[in-house]
Formats: C-alpha cells, sequence, structure tokens
C-alpha cells in the first residue's frame, strides 16, 4: 500500500480528479505499465489520457514515461479500446492494452476473426465499477462542471461530487451511469495476462425489455417510433467508426460493390437501410459492448437494432453470446436442420 | 412508359428464385401452363444462399411492393446447406423488418423443389393477395426513386 | 346462372368437394351399406353434380336412404368423399323446404356427447324429413 | 459501355401468341447499350443462331440478350452460338419470357409488359456482365453404382465392358434386388431368376466390376468428374475370402426363426444366411441381432462347422475410402407399408397378402415350395380376389399420388398363371382402369381374359371382411353393371403401390441430387434428360427415378452407363466459371466466409497488397476455383463486400431489381 502512494506522488496530481487515495487502481495499472515498458515486455500502452473537460478521457498510446502524467482510468473511460488494438497489432512489438470486463469480449470475437493479434497485445483486465453517461448528468440540470470526484474506480461511494461553476452538486453514481451498465455481462473478463482491480455488480435491468416494449406496439407504432429515432442521424458515422465489430478495411457503404458508395439521405429509409445493414453485418458478432448507442452525437438508441438481433438469435438458435469463448462459428455462419421457418416472424405476429 | 398501366393497384413483386429447385418449379409451372400474376417477376440466383439482404432491401426501396425468396427444401440444397444458411438470415431479417414497422406480409420464404410447379404457381396466388390486400408499400420507398 | 347451376355450385360450396377429382374408382359404391335401397348408387352422385342434375338428385330415393356413415368419406382415395355431397344435396332440399321440426335448444338433451358433430347434423337433415 | 444485341424469339406461337415479341424487340434499343434488336420465330435453330453470328459480327457486338425459353433449355445453345462467333460465351443473358410469361399469361398487354421488364432486366445484367473463362478439373476413371438390382447390374456392365472401372454398392448381402424375387416376368412368362442370375454371374466374373454387398454408402464429397465417397463394409463376420460357399453354417445354425427378407417374412432363415440360393456373393453374412453367439457368447456352431474357418465374430464395419468420377444411383424400390388400409384386412388376416407375396409363394424356392396355399391353413384356395390399385392414385396421404405402372400387367400375369396351374381356381380382379401400354402388354391382358377365363370386375373393392370359417367377404361393386357386389374368396391379394427405397432421400442428401415430394429422384430434364440428376455426374437407373417395369428399368440402366461413360471418356471437364473472386483490397481476412464454404474451398493466405500505396502482409481470403461450385453462400457472408460471384455479382443482381423495380 506504502509503495502505491509513493507512486501516486510521483505520477503527479495531474488529473481534473481528487485525492490520491481514491486513484489507487489508476496508480496500480500506471505503475505496472511502466514495468513492463522498462523491462521491455511491451513497446507500448494503449489507455485513457485525461481529456480537455473532466469528462472526457480519450483512447491513447503511452510510450515513454513522461507519457503517464496524462493517464486517467475512471469512471469515464467507456471507450473499449478492443478496436483499436487492429492497428496495434500491425506494430512492432506488443501493446499493453487495458481492456474492461466487456471490452475482453470484444477483443475475443475479434481474435476469433483473425481481426487482432493475441501474441501482440498484453492484455491489463482493470476493474470497472460501471460507466458514466455526461449526458445523463447534464440531464439532471447539472451544467459549467469543473471537476468531478467519485468516479474513480476504487471509491466505494454511491455518490458523485460535482463541482461546477454555480457550486457543489451531487447525485446517484447508479442514475449517471450509461444503459449499457445497467445490463452489465458482469464482472469476469474473458481474455487477460493479469487483472488490476475489483469489479461492481452493475446489473439492475433486463437488456431486452425495451426491445419488447417495441415488439409489442402495432406496425404503424413502430414505423413511428423508428422514423422518429432515425430521423435523428446525421449518417456522421460515429457508430460505425467505434464499433469492434464493424471492423472492415472498407465498409460497403464507401465501396462500389452494392451501389451504397456515399450515398448521401433522403429520407428516413436511408438511416433505417444504412442501419439495418449495419445492425445485420455484426449480427451474431455483436457483443453488445454498447459503444454504438454512447458515441451517437445524435443520442439515437441504436443498440436496440443489435439487441434485437441478439434476442432473436437467442430465442431460435439457442443462447449465444459473441466473443465468449473462441469457436469459430456464429449464429450466422452455422445452422441447425430443425431451425425455425422465416414464417415464424409472422406467426409470432 | 406507353404500357404503364394506372388503373387499380398492381403491386410489384420480386422473385428470387433458385436455380436447381425453384427456378426449374417456376419452369415447370410454366410449362405446366399454371397461371400466377404477371406482377411476379423471377430473378435467377445460384442458390438461396446467394440472396444478399441488401438485394431485399434494394428492392423495397425501388418500390418493390413485396419480395418472395424461393428455394430448394431444407436439406435439398444443390449446394448441401446454402438454404441452411439462407434460412437464418432470411428470418432474421424478415424479424428486424417487422421490429421496425414493415407488415410481415411484405416478405416471405417458400422452399419449392423442381416438381412443384403447383405449388409454385399457388405461392404466388397467395402471395400476390397478400400483399394486393397489403397494398402499395410506402414505408420503404426510395423518394428520389419514385419518377424515374 | 340458371337454377341448377346455382344449385350444383351450392352443393360444391357446402360439401367443399370438387367432383372433378373423381376417377370412377367405385370404392363409394362398393363400401356402402345402403347400395341396394338407392336408386342413384354413391359414384354417380359424382356426375349428377357435374352434370347439374341436381332435380333428379332432390327427387332420388338415394337421398334420404343414405346413413350418413361415412364410410365412402373414409375410404376414398380421391378425397371426392360422396357422402358430403350427398348430404349436402340433402342440406339444399331441406334449406328449399324452409322448416325445421325440432327447436335448437331441445337437440342437445338428445344427444350423446361423444357423437361426432358431422354424423349428428346430417342425421338430423335426414331424420326430419 | 456495352454494345448489346437483343433476340426476341417467337417460339412459333408459344410466345408470339401471348407476348407482342415485336413490341418487346422495338423496347428493347431505347435500353441503355443496346444497339440492335431484331425478332424471329425460331431463335434457337440453325437459322435463328445464323442471325445471331451476322449481328455480332456485323455490329461488333459485346453482349446478348435473348428473349426465349428458360435458360435451363437453351442457355448452352446461345453461348455456344455467341463463342462460334467469337463472343465471350458468358457475355450472353436469357430472359425467360415464355415459361416464366407467354405460357402463363392470358393478357397480350400484360404479358408483353412482363416481357419487356424481363428483357431490361437482363440487359441490366449483360451491361455489367464480364467475359468469363472456364477453368479445367480431371475426371477419375471409376464409376460407382448404388444398389444392386437389375438397374445397378445392367448399369456396372455396360460401364466395365466400355472399359471403365466399376463398383457396386449393394445394401443387403447379395445383388440382385427386387427382380431375384420374382417368379416370373410379363408378358413372356420366362422365369426371373432364369435371367438374372447369369447376369449376377457375369457381374461377379467382370475384372472391370467390384462389388461391396452389405456395404452402405457413408458420405459423398466433391464434384463431377472427382467425387470421394466412403463405403461402410458392415462387418459380415465371415470371411469373404475364405468362404468357400458350402451352405454348411447355414444348415447347422440352430437359429432358424428369423423371418426371411427375401421372403417377405413369410418363411423364416438361420442366423448365418445368404438370402437366396443363387446369391452373388455365395457368402453369407452373421445376423448378430439373432446370431445366440453374439447375444450370449456361447454357442459358436458354425465356427466349429466350417472347414474352411471363415467364421470371424470379431469381425468389425470397414470404412473403403474412393475416388470416383461418375455415381449412378439405382436404388430401386420397396412396396408401400399397408397399415393405413384396414379396410382390406391386411394385417388381420393371413390370407390377404401382397402380391409381391405372392410372388414368393408362386415361387419354388418360396416359403411354400412353389403351392398355391392359404397361408393360415395351408389350404388349397378355390377362389382368388385381386384388388387393384393399393394406395396408387390417391389424393389423399395414405397413399401416392402417382400410378405404380407395374401393377396391372403383373396382376394379369398373376390370374394367367393361376388359371394355368390349377384351372378350378376362380380369379377375379377388381380394377379401376387396366393400364397396358407396352408392346405386347395388351394382348397379354386379352389372353389373361379371354383364354384364360380370368374375370375383370370394373370397379373397386370397399372392404374385406375375415368370417369366422376362414372366408374372406370381399365387398365391391361393379359399376358397369351397377351392382354391388358380395364374394367369398379364400385368398386376397393386394396390388400395392410401390414407392422408392426408403433410404434413397439420405443417399439423395449426400450426393445433393434434386428429389420431389415423392422421393423420386428428379431429372434433369423431363423428356430431353431423363437419366441425369440436375447435379452434374449423378445418373439416375431404374425405379429411383419413377415407376417401370424390367424391360424399362434395363433401357435406362444401360442409357445412365452411356451417359457415365460419356463423362469417364473426357480427361478433363471444364468448370463452371462462375466462382467465387475475392477483392484482396477489401478482405478483412476474417474467416467467416470460410465457414460457410460447403466445399472447402476457401483457404486462407499471407499476401502482400499494395492498399492504395500502403504495402503491407494481410491475411486474404483465396478461393479454389476447382472446389468452388459457385453457390454464393461466402458473399452474403463477407461484410465488407469483398467476396462476389462471377456471372451473379451484387451489383449485376442489383440491376436487375433495380430494372425490375423502374
Amino acid at each position: 500500500m506504502q509503495e502505491f502512494v509513493e507512486a501516486t506522488s510521483q505520477a503527479g496530481d495531474s488529473s481534473h480528479l481528487a485525492t490520491a487515495r481514491q486513484r489507487e487502481s489508476q496508480t496500480r495499472v500506471i505503475n505496472r505499465a511502466k514495468e513492463l515498458l522498462a523491462d521491455g515486455t511491451v513497446a507500448r500502452v494503449l489507455g485513457w489520457k485525461a481529456g480537455d473537460l473532466p469528462y472526457n478521457p480519450e483512447p491513447a498510446y503511452f510510450e515513454k514515461e513522461e507519457d503517464f502524467a496524462d493517464f486517467v482510468y475512471n469512471g469515464f473511460c467507456g471507450a473499449n479500446l478492443s478496436k483499436y488494438m487492429i492497428e496495434a497489432s500491425k506494430l512492432e512489438g506488443k501493446t499493453l492494452v487495458c481492456l474492461k470486463p466487456c471490452d475482453t469480449y470484444s477483443f475475443q470475437e475479434l481474435m476469433k476473426e483473425h481481426r487482432v493479434d493475441r501474441d501482440k497485445a498484453y492484455i491489463i483486465g482493470v476493474g470497472c465499477k460501471g460507466k458514466l453517461d455526461i449526458e445523463k448528468i447534464k440531464a439532471m440540470g447539472i451544467k459549467g462542471i469543473k471537476s468531478i470526484s467519485g468516479a474513480e474506480i476504487e471509491d466505494g461511494a454511491e455518490t458523485l461530487t460535482i463541482d461546477t461553476i454555480y457550486g457543489e452538486k451531487t447525485c446517484s453514481y447508479a442514475d449517471a451511469m450509461l444503459e449499457r451498465c445497467h445490463v452489465c455481462k458482469g464482472k469476469d473478463h474473458v481474455i487477460f495476462d493479469e487483472t488490476i482491480g475489483e469489479s461492481k455488480e452493475t446489473n439492475d435491468g433486463d437488456r431486452f425489455t425495451e426491445v419488447e416494449k417495441i415488439e409489442a406496439m402495432s406496425p404503424e407504432e413502430k414505423f413511428a417510433f423508428f422514423q422518429k429515432e432515425l430521423s435523428k442521424c446525421i449518417r456522421c458515422n460515429a457508430c460505425r467508426n467505434v464499433c469492434p465489430a464493424c471492423s472492415c478495411r472498407k465498409c460497403v457503404f464507401d465501396s462500389n460493390k452494392f451501389d451504397s458508395e456515399q450515398k448521401a439521405n433522403v429520407d428516413s429509409f436511408e438511416e433505417k437501410m444504412f442501419h439495418i445493414i449495419r445492425a445485420f453485418h455484426v449480427a451474431g458478432r455483436c457483443t453488445d459492448c454498447g459503444e454504438c448507442s454512447r458515441v451517437c452525437p445524435q443520442g439515437i438508441r441504436l443498440h436496440l437494432f443489435n439487441r434485437k438481433f441478439i434476442k432473436d438469435i437467442n430465442e431460435l438458435y439457442g443462447e449465444y453470446q459473441a466473443g465468449a469463448d473462441l469457436e469459430p462459428r456464429t449464429p450466422l455462419t452455422d445452422y441447425n436442420v430443425e431451425d425455425a421457418e422465416p414464417g415464424i416472424v409472422a406467426e409470432r405476429g | 412508359m406507353s404500357i404503364e398501366k394506372n388503373e387499380e393497384f398492381r403491386p410489384k413483386i420480386v422473385a428470387f428464385c433458385c436455380n436447381w429447385c425453384s427456378y426449374a418449379g417456376a419452369d415447370l409451372a410454366g410449362s405446366s401452363r399454371m397461371t400466377y400474376s404477371a406482377d411476379v417477376k423471377i430473378i435467377r440466383v445460384p442458390c438461396s444462399c446467394r440472396v444478399n439482404p441488401m438485394f431485399i432491401l434494394r428492392a423495397f426501396e425501388r418500390g418493390a411492393d413485396g419480395v418472395i425468396m424461393c428455394g430448394c427444401h431444407p436439406g435439398d440444397c444443390h449446394y448441401t446447406s446454402g438454404n441452411y444458411y439462407a434460412r437464418r438470415r432470411m428470418t432474421l431479417l424478415f424479424s428486424m423488418l417487422d421490429y421496425i414497422g414493415v407488415e410481415s406480409g411484405r416478405t416471405r420464404v417458400e422452399w419449392v423443389s423442381a416438381a412443384e410447379g403447383a405449388k409454385f404457381s399457388e405461392t404466388m396466388h397467395e402471395f400476390v393477395d397478400k400483399i394486393t390486400s397489403l397494398g402499395k408499400n410506402v414505408r420503404l420507398e426510395d423518394l428520389r426513386c419514385r419518377n424515374l | 346462372m340458371k337454377t341448377e347451376q346455382k344449385r350444383a355450385e351450392m352443393i360444391k360450396e357446402i360439401s367443399g368437394v370438387n367432383p372433378l377429382k373423381c376417377m370412377k374408382c367405385g370404392k363409394c359404391s362398393a363400401s356402402c351399406p345402403s347400395y341396394n335401397e338407392m336408386d342413384i348408387k354413391p359414384h354417380q352422385f359424382v356426375s349428377y353434380v357435374i352434370n347439374e342434375d341436381i332435380e333428379s338428385l332432390a327427387e332420388s330415393k338415394s337421398l334420404w336412404k343414405c346413413l350418413s356413415c361415412f364410410a365412402c368419406v373414409e375410404r376414398c382415395p380421391r378425397d371426392v368423399k360422396p357422402g358430403k355431397l350427398i348430404d349436402a344435396a340433402r342440406q339444399i332440399v331441406v334449406r328449399e323446404r324452409g322448416r325445421n321440426y325440432l327447436l335448437a335448444d331441445e337437440i342437445p338433451e338428445l344427444v350423446d356427447p361423444d357423437t361426432p358433430q358431422q354424423l349428428l347434423v346430417s342425421a338430423l337433415r335426414r331424420y326430419r324429413r | 459501355m456495352q454494345r448489346i444485341g437483343v433476340f426476341v424469339c417467337h417460339c412459333g406461337t408459344n410466345i408470339a401468341a401471348t407476348v407482342d415479341v415485336k413490341k418487346v424487340a422495338e423496347m428493347a434499343l431505347h435500353e441503355p447499350g443496346v444497339v440492335h434488336a431484331e425478332d424471329y420465330a425460331y431463335m434457337c435453330s440453325e437459322a435463328g443462331q445464323e442471325l445471331i453470328h451476322k449481328a455480332i459480327k456485323e455490329k461488333h457486338l459485346t453482349g446478348l440478350v435473348v428473349c426465349s425459353c428458360s435458360p435451363r433449355m437453351h442457355e448452352t445453345t446461345f453461348r455456344n452460338a455467341a463463342e462460334k462467333a467469337g463472343l465471350n460465351p458468358y457475355m450472353v443473358e436469357i430472359a425467360n419470357i415464355r415459361e416464366h410469361c407467354s405460357w402463363i399469361h392470358k393478357d397480350i398487354e400484360e404479358a408483353t409488359e412482363k416481357a419487356v421488364i424481363l428483357m431490361r432486366a437482363a440487359i441490366a445484367k449483360v451491361n455489367l456482365d464480364a467475359p468469363l473463362k472456364p477453368g479445367e478439373s480431371h475426371v477419375t476413371k471409376r464409376a460407382l453404382v448404388i444398389g444392386g438390382g437389375i438397374a445397378g447390374i445392367q448399369t456396372a456392365l455396360d460401364i466395365a465392358e466400355a472399359g471403365y472401372p466399376v463398383d457396386i454398392v449393394e445394401k443387403t448381402p447379395s445383388i440382385g434386388g427386387r427382380m431375384s424375387q420374382l417368379d416370373k416376368t410379363f408378358p413372356t412368362l420366362d422365369c426371373s431368376s432364369c435371367i438374372l442370375t447369369p447376369k449376377m454371374g457375369e457381374v461377379n466374373a467382370h475384372p472391370n466390376i467390384n462389388i461391396y454387398t452389405y456395404s452402405e454408402v457413408e458420405s459423398v464429397s466433391g464434384f463431377v468428374g472427382d467425387f470421394t465417397v466412403e463405403i461402410r463394409r458392415k462387418a459380415r463376420s465371415v470371411d469373404m475370402d475364405k468362404c468357400t460357399g458350402c451352405g454348411v453354417c447355414q444348415d447347422k445354425c440352430p437359429s432358424k426363426k428369423t423371418p426371411s427378407e427375401f421372403n417377405r417374412g413369410l418363411g423364416t432363415r438361420s442366423a448365418i444366411y445368404t438370402p437366396f440360393a443363387q446369391a452373388v456373393p455365395n457368402v453369407p453374412v452373421i445376423d448378430r441381432d439373432a446370431c445366440i453367439k453374439f447375444k450370449t457368447g456361447k454357442c459358436g456352431i458354425c465356427s466349429k462347422v466350417c472347414l474352411a474357418g471363415a467364421i470371424d465374430y470379431d469381425q468389425t464395419d470397414e470404412i473403403v475410402t474412393e475416388k470416383y468420377g461418375a455415381i449412378v444411383v439405382a436404388t430401386g424400390f420397396d412396396m408401400i407399408k399397408l397399415d393405413k388400409y384396414d379396410e382390406y384386412a391386411y394385417s388381420q388376416s393371413k390370407d390377404v397378402i401382397t402380391s409381391l407375396e405372392l410372388e414368393r409363394i408362386m415361387n419354388a424356392a418360396g416359403p411354400t415350395g412353389g403351392h398355391l396355399e392359404r397361408l393360415s391353413d395351408g389350404k388349397a384356395p378355390k377362389e382368388i380376389v385381386f384388388i387393384q390399385c393399393v394406395g396408387s392414385r390417391c389424393a389423399d396421404d395414405r397413399g401416392k399420388s402417382y400410378c405404380s405402372k407395374v401393377c396391372c400387367m403383373y396382376t394379369a400375369k398373376h390370374a394367367m398363371l393361376i388359371r394355368d396351374k390349377y384351372p378350378d381356381v376362380n380369379v377375379t380382379v377388381f380394377y379401376i382402369d387396366v393400364r397396358t401400354p407396352g408392346k405386347n402388354f395388351d394382348e397379354f391382358y386379352r389372353r389373361a381374359v379371354e383364354e384364360y377365363g380370368v374375370n375383370y370386375i370394373k370397379g373397386q373393392v370397399g372392404k374385406v371382411i375375415p368370417q369366422p370359417d376362414g372366408k374372406l367377404l370381399v365387398q365391391g361393386a361393379d359399376l358397369l353393371d351397377n351392382k354391388q357386389i358380395l364374394k367369398e374368396a379364400d385368398m386376397v391379394v393386394l396390388a400395392a403401390a410401390i414407392e422408392p427405397n426408403p433410404d434413397v432421400r439420405k443417399i439423395a442428401t449426400m450426393l445433393t441430387a434434386s428429389i420431389d415430394t415423392n422421393n423420386f429422384l428428379t431429372e434433369a430434364h423431363a423428356k430431353l434428360r431423363p437419366v441425369e440428376s440436375p447435379t452434374a455426374g449423378i445418373f439416375l437407373s431404374g425405379v429411383c427415378q419413377g415407376p417401370k417395369d424390367i424391360p424399362e428399368t434395363v433401357s435406362q440402366a444401360g442409357a445412365a452407363a452411356v451417359k457415365a461413360i460419356g463423362l469417364l471418356a473426357k480427361d478433363k471437364l471444364l468448370t463452371n466459371p462462375c466462382t467465387a473472386q475475392s477483392d484482396e483490397l477489401l478482405c478483412n481476412g476474417c474467416s467467416q466466409c470460410a465457414n460457410v464454404c460447403p466445399y472447402g474451398a476457401i483457404t486462407y493466405e499471407n499476401k502482400e497488397v499494395n492498399d492504395h500505396g500502403i504495402r503491407e502482409i494481410r491475411r486474404l481470403a483465396v478461393v479454389n476455383d476447382a472446389l468452388c461450385q459457385g453457390c454464393g453462400a461466402c458473399t452474403v457472408t463477407c461484410p465488407s463486400g469483398a467476396m462476389d460471384l462471377q456471372g451473379f455479382s451484387n451489383r449485376q443482381i442489383l440491376a436487375e431489381v433495380d430494372a425490375i423495380c423502374r
């Protein structure tokens, strides 16, 4: 314990976050990373560095000891780093990558597809107590944020303390959590070289509730719902770019193979087409990491598409979690002679 | 075009038929003179597993009112397992279309063997009736292409 | 539409039978327990319907000699089921007469619950003549 | 831009009567890329092909659209015509305006409109066509015949005579099939085994023929010219090389109560047995379910009495893997089960039998030594009733929709033979129709009536009622006399429908050969390619393709052999060039395509690519053209669209969709 405190003071208090005691996990990651860099086990470290605001850390490489001044790991580090390993796998030497439990599913799915090289990765499974959604905090009327405490991983507190230009505000950690953390897949990393820090059970909901609600609607209501939701889409492609399953070298929407190249949206169907195809292309491979919904600047609940496929796959072809293992076949590259007929869609009503 | 009719609603229906069973079944319906609506236009594909969901969405986008895919009966695929994959793909795609509010009756899969000319004709009858009762597909149409 | 044509259509509709499927094997007549009582034999019913000679059927003894045992329905290899045609013809005659002898409410008490419904209905038609 | 020529066929009046062909040709000229359009009475004729040739030369066409019959009919014709004129044959597309248009529509305006749309789709596709070149694959000069009945025997003999090695796989312990169970054959009444056994001997002795009896096809992979087949040789428990066929083991075997399959269960056999005396090979098998040694571990008598020391209780199933260029299916038939026909009392009375059972009773080697007798009490029958069409020509699910074709003739044969041998027996045949198309067939049937006094009654039997005294009361109809008939019979013979051997569905699935709802294998063309399956390299012989009698089976067996020989005679086959191709710049190397490929045609290689200036080694999918059969499963699995199918590319199909929905 003693050495960690020391290490923290060495690293300096450069983050916007509060006291050293609470940054135990972050410090341990930093120390271990430095150690591995120093002994040549890894050539670089893939983690998060502090952004310009207290709540927007961004993925970054750390190659030298001094780089770590900016290294953060807290409740706002939602970004799934596994997709970055596709490029990192091409680099010389190993890359140390910090993966949260849910990120490891994505990493394993990418391994299955030969998109990342296991031998080029040194995985530190980092603990997670649920990741935060700044939009939710803002939605509570908390504006002008200067700093936030309570977002650290080891903090047992259930409350976030937010220092704003209007004074100090608080809110419950759980209320500020990303939707995906309420339906968390679990505390365990499915693949790692070592783990640092404890994870917390945050699952307090059923991930298919929303899907079921939509399924129960009439065709008119469904259509109206998705028309409203998708008419917000600006085709910025953020969902595609962040998605670990959407890792094609060149997306079909950027190539001429289907005459779908650089297609501008004319009406809401264009987005539907894009989002249906995107969801279909990742069906059976999507780990439900929730990054698409997290990054959507328009707040479209894109995971509703992916979860519909996941729900159908689970119901029709048996429970399946992408990335949970390295079995090469996914539900869509497999079959059973007794599979349901497509007519089941109409029969279910 | 001059032969365009503008009387009652005539649906546009695209049928994807696999070369080995369903296309041959359609041929048999033809040589047995088993009539069905001229609104059905057949596209020949080697196997039902060649049908990309993109094709189906594109058909709807371009104004098709219904899309039906026909293949060999499960277990009888000329390529052993193609229709099994197609079955899963179409089930999931149709379910998704249903989920976003496209009437499930606009999509259909039917397994038709080379010997089932009568079944092909009956299936097309039923499907055309179904689409006619659903009316024009407005939910998935691409506005730009309407007046081409 | 001529009356006879209409009646023939009605018989096809009520019975759900396509008489053109008959291959004239005669298994119905071979199975019929009332065969000797009948003037028009079961296998001939089909051609009367095809030829739209419903008047002869309506006038025939056979209409009321059929026991509705459904042996012909059971055994017909072509799904033509003359028993159903006969029953439909009977129904037309009854409808045209337009009279009922038993009130609907009285029926359940008189009936064994295991009796097949179709048998019951056709028997009622037959015996209330 | 392509220079496309459009040719609209009248097909006599087949198309022209319903489709305004002139208008279709005229509309073609408005389509992009079309520089030539004409119509002609018969495009497939010499003169029609000449028109195509001329237009290609004169107008420098780069692509063709022929609006005619189904591509399954004449695609090859027009591709060849194009090739002769110097055009790549894969630059030809067919708009099917006959089967899919003129034949099914009545309204001229409507049919013409549809024909134009189908033509547009074909034009749109040709616009994106690229010349393709077929590859080559080698031919393994060896044939496999599945089934050792008369169909398989004849096919094997014919192929072997042409000089190619043939293997026969037969499920039962001996070749011979159904024909070996028959007593006499119509219409000549020659003895079935007298004409069959010499052929069986010939097969056995032929240097080019190898027989696997008591064996089944386990798996089939590969494609025309290069099939790999695994054959399971079931443990016979008898060493085929040592056994001399003396038969002592069968005599001494204490377990003799097993119903004889060969005698249709009417007699019994020993646990170690050959199905019949003339079995080929004449080597018994041990039925392990019946054998006392296998059931209790005690006995072993056969081993003790076998002077050759051929008995081997430790034998196990053996898998033989062999390569073949051609496969002939000759799996034959069986009679339908009669459990759904209670009215004929088949399961209630031993004296109600099927015709195949009667064959065994009439046969000198059969369970009664050839004496016609009732199985219930061994008495000689005086009154025999035959019932036709039991389970044939049925519209319901109790029987089969088709006519079994052979029953009318074999019933006439049975009736005649009985009347000939036992003149005091009355024979009555209840029939719906008597069908005798065939050389000397009707004469044969008339002889049964006129010379042998067989009583034919037009009408079906409604019910057979077993009487307490052992008689059978037959209630039938005489439709011509308009009478119901009640007749007491001593024996009733049912002409049960024949159906394809139930195993054929499993085999068809392995061969990816198409099969119809009745389990008959489908021919490539009902008239023009009746002995070929649509799956290349698979040929059909005998009843597996449809009901037929012995002479027809033998002719078809010969025809199938000729088709197989035609294939084996080639050194190289041209392969379908419509194979999948991966775009190296788009491939993610994710292996999803390899997961769905039914042929294992996709492998991965680390290759250097130059992606817009970036040179790197990438894991890329590589398609083996010789293995790829062009199904397209991979193309849909590929999320990036890197995998595409030549001849049916994504853009081509989308262009067709667009043309249709325009």
